[in-house]
């Protein structure tokens, strides 16, 4: 009983893993410039990669330990890369796309200005 | 060549040169014994590959499995069948057997080749050392979302190393990759932090501590056993975590010293630009 | 097809590595390509020594992955002792991959350019 | 099966490794070198070599990547001039 139901359980979480996966990549195609296509990249594919490791670690009898640890640290460091990697190309100076709405960083009158070149 | 020579001259001459060069190498990688050619009977102790082998003691009556010259094995050591997880092992107690080629066949060629990183390390060091170069940009605050995120980050991956290089006789592992990732935290923590030094004094004590322990380790084979890096230990049963002699202590030294090591490099390189990094 | 591919497609990837690598330390100026180029030829001769190692049923030479290397008096593991050799080789790629850039950042430190020519003509 | 993945990653070195000759830019080199290491690393588990594998994967792609970039921001200037 409890097999057939961690089963069922465990095939759930990848279907909801995979759908969350095709997102992301529908994302990266459909978004018009970086900071967007990073959201769809990190936000979908960290549910994505958790979800599908839990459900094969109950699928697999005996991977639910390392598949939990997988996705603790998957949750930990991918949105902290992805934050990384956006603060960087904004202080390079990678233009948002122009219907963003305000643009909160040049709002709030943050100091990035000009840090990527030679004075 | 000189130096007005056309571009297109010489990129023409080089891909000459590189062809000839592909021609030769496809001509020795065909003209090499390969897979199934190569009799690993001569590289790696006999004992080794017949572990957990169940047709083992039929094939060694019958004299088949060894190539033609060899003595059977049965003279010169009592031979058992050996079950994984179940009984001692005669030879070394390891799972992994590039672990044990690493640090107890080749151990002394393992031993040089750590002095050689230490001197491209105290190299760079040398060539880098004592140029401070005065901070031309003002510096911003690292974001506290990287500050908070690498310290947990750090802890998580210096237990994993460590993980590494403690099982390095079971898993695939030991104390190189080990010790590259814990480099990779400390890498990782000045990146996150405005101006992180490590503790200079205490990288280089780990550093020589490590490398006279690999040294004493040797030199207690010397003195027990007659013969340099030799195992003194008693040997485990195969597949638990207190066994395979002597190769899980040497792997740890390794392990501290390629680790601290590369924490130099990487300080050394990043620490006299005295700018943001995150 | 695949009789095809697994006797030569490690050995077209390792050859073209290495003969890419040594186009650019062939051509370019920069000595920051040039020690680029020693690294893609580093990894392309780790390749070729691991490749040298397998043969198409290949396990791990790991008791912890893999129940026996030996079946039937031949020796069904991949060979260990390339492995161990490329093992320690990396990570020395590592370290004198540092003392290069060290030297690179000192030979820019005194001449200001990194252009090989240059550095030529100003020795003169 | 697997030999086929292998193709690809192997396709897809080769592609990445004349990235590394032609680009222009020094950093986009480099990183393109960085990737060529990934997928050697990539090759090393196929080819039943996982040890090997752990190590490139660490030190290729990861730190000689970062050494290389912190190098190359000490010399910042140089890299405009003589890349024409």
């Amino acid at each position: 009983m409890l097999n057939v139901v961690l089963g069922w359980l465990g095939t759930v979480l990848i279907s909801i893993g995979v759908f969350f996966l095709f997102l992301g990549a529908l994302g990266i195609f459909r978004l018009p410039d970086l900071f967007n296509r990073l959201q769809a990249g990190t936000k979908a594919t960290t549910l994505g990669v958790v979800s599908t490791s839990i459900g094969v670690g109950l699928l697999v009898k005996g991977w639910l330990p390392f598949s939990v640890a997988l996705a603790v640290f998957l949750l930990m460091t991918n949105p902290i890369s992805s934050h990384a990697v956006a603060r960087a190309s904004y202080r390079a100076g990678v233009k948002p796309y122009h219907g963003t709405s305000p643009d909160e960083c040049a709002k709030r009158n943050l100091d990035f200005s000009g840090e990527g070149e030679e004075k | 060549m000189k130096n007005d020579t056309p571009k297109v001259f010489k990129s023409i001459f080089a891909l000459f040169v590189v062809a000839i060069f592909m021609i030769g190498l496809f001509y020795a990688f065909v003209s090499m014994p390969k897979g199934w050619g190569v009799n690993v009977n001569n590289r790696v102790s006999r004992l080794y590959i017949l572990k957990n082998v169940r047709t083992a003691t039929r094939l060694l009556d019958s004299g088949k499995f060894f190539a033609k010259g060899m003595k059977p094995l049965r003279a010169e050591v009592p031979y058992k069948p050996i079950k994984f997880k179940k009984t001692a092992n005669l030879e070394d107690g390891a799972a992994n057997v590039v672990t044990s080629i690493v640090v107890d066949y080749r151990g002394f060629d393992t031993l040089g080749e750590v002095t050689v990183l230490f001197l491209a390390a105290s190299g760079v060091m040398m060539l880098l050392f004592g140029k401070r170069v005065k901070p031309k940009r003002k510096k911003t605050e690292p974001s506290l979302i990287m500050y908070v995120g690498t310290r947990i980050a750090f802890a998580v991956i210096f237990l994993f190393g460590i993980y590494i290089f403690v099982h390095g006789h079971l898993t695939p592992g030991g104390g190189f990759p080990g010790g590259a990732v814990i480099a990779s935290g400390i890498l990782g923590l000045f990146l996150g932090r405005n101006g992180y030094t490590p503790n200079h004094a205490g990288l280089k004590v780990f550093e020589s501590l490590s490398g006279i322990a690999f040294v004493i380790i040797g030199l207690i084979g010397l003195f027990s056993v007659k013969s340099f890096l030799a195992n003194f230990l008693p040997t485990g049963i195969i597949g638990n975590l207190y066994s395979a002699g002597f190769i899980s202590l040497i792997y740890i030294a390794i392990g501290m010293k390629v680790g601290s090591e590369l924490a130099a490099v990487v300080d050394s390189m990043i620490g006299d630009t005295k700018e943001e990094w995150s | 097809m695949q009789v095809f591919l697994q006797n030569w497609i490690y050995l077209i990837a390792s050859v073209s590595l290495i003969g890419v690598g040594l186009y650019i330390v062939l051509t370019k100026e920069n000595i920051f390509r040039i020690i680029v180029g020693l690294n893609i030829i580093e990894s392309g001769t780790n390749l070729f020594m691991i490749a040298i190692a397998w043969h198409p049923k290949a396990v791990m030479p790991i008791y912890t992955a893999t129940d026996h290397l030996a079946v039937n008096g031949k020796v069904i593991a991949a060979d260990p002792l390339p492995q161990s050799l490329v093992l320690t080789a990396i990570v020395i790629g590592l370290g004198t991959t540092a003392l290069a850039l060290a030297i690179g950042v000192k030979i820019f430190e005194k001449y200001g350019t990194l252009d090989v020519r240059k550095i030529k003509e100003a020795e003169k | 099966m697997i030999i086929y993945v292998a193709t690809i990653v192997v396709i897809v070195i080769i592609i990445t490794s004349l990235i590394a000759v032609f680009s222009k830019k020094l950093l986009s080199s480099i990183i393109s070198m960085g990737l060529v290491s990934l997928g050697v690393s990539g090759l090393f588990f196929f080819l039943q070599a996982p040890d090997v594998a752990i190590t490139e994967a660490a030190i290729g792609a990861g730190l000689s990547t970062a050494i290389f970039v912190i190098a190359l921001k000490k010399v910042k200037k140089g890299e405009t001039k003589d890349e024409e």
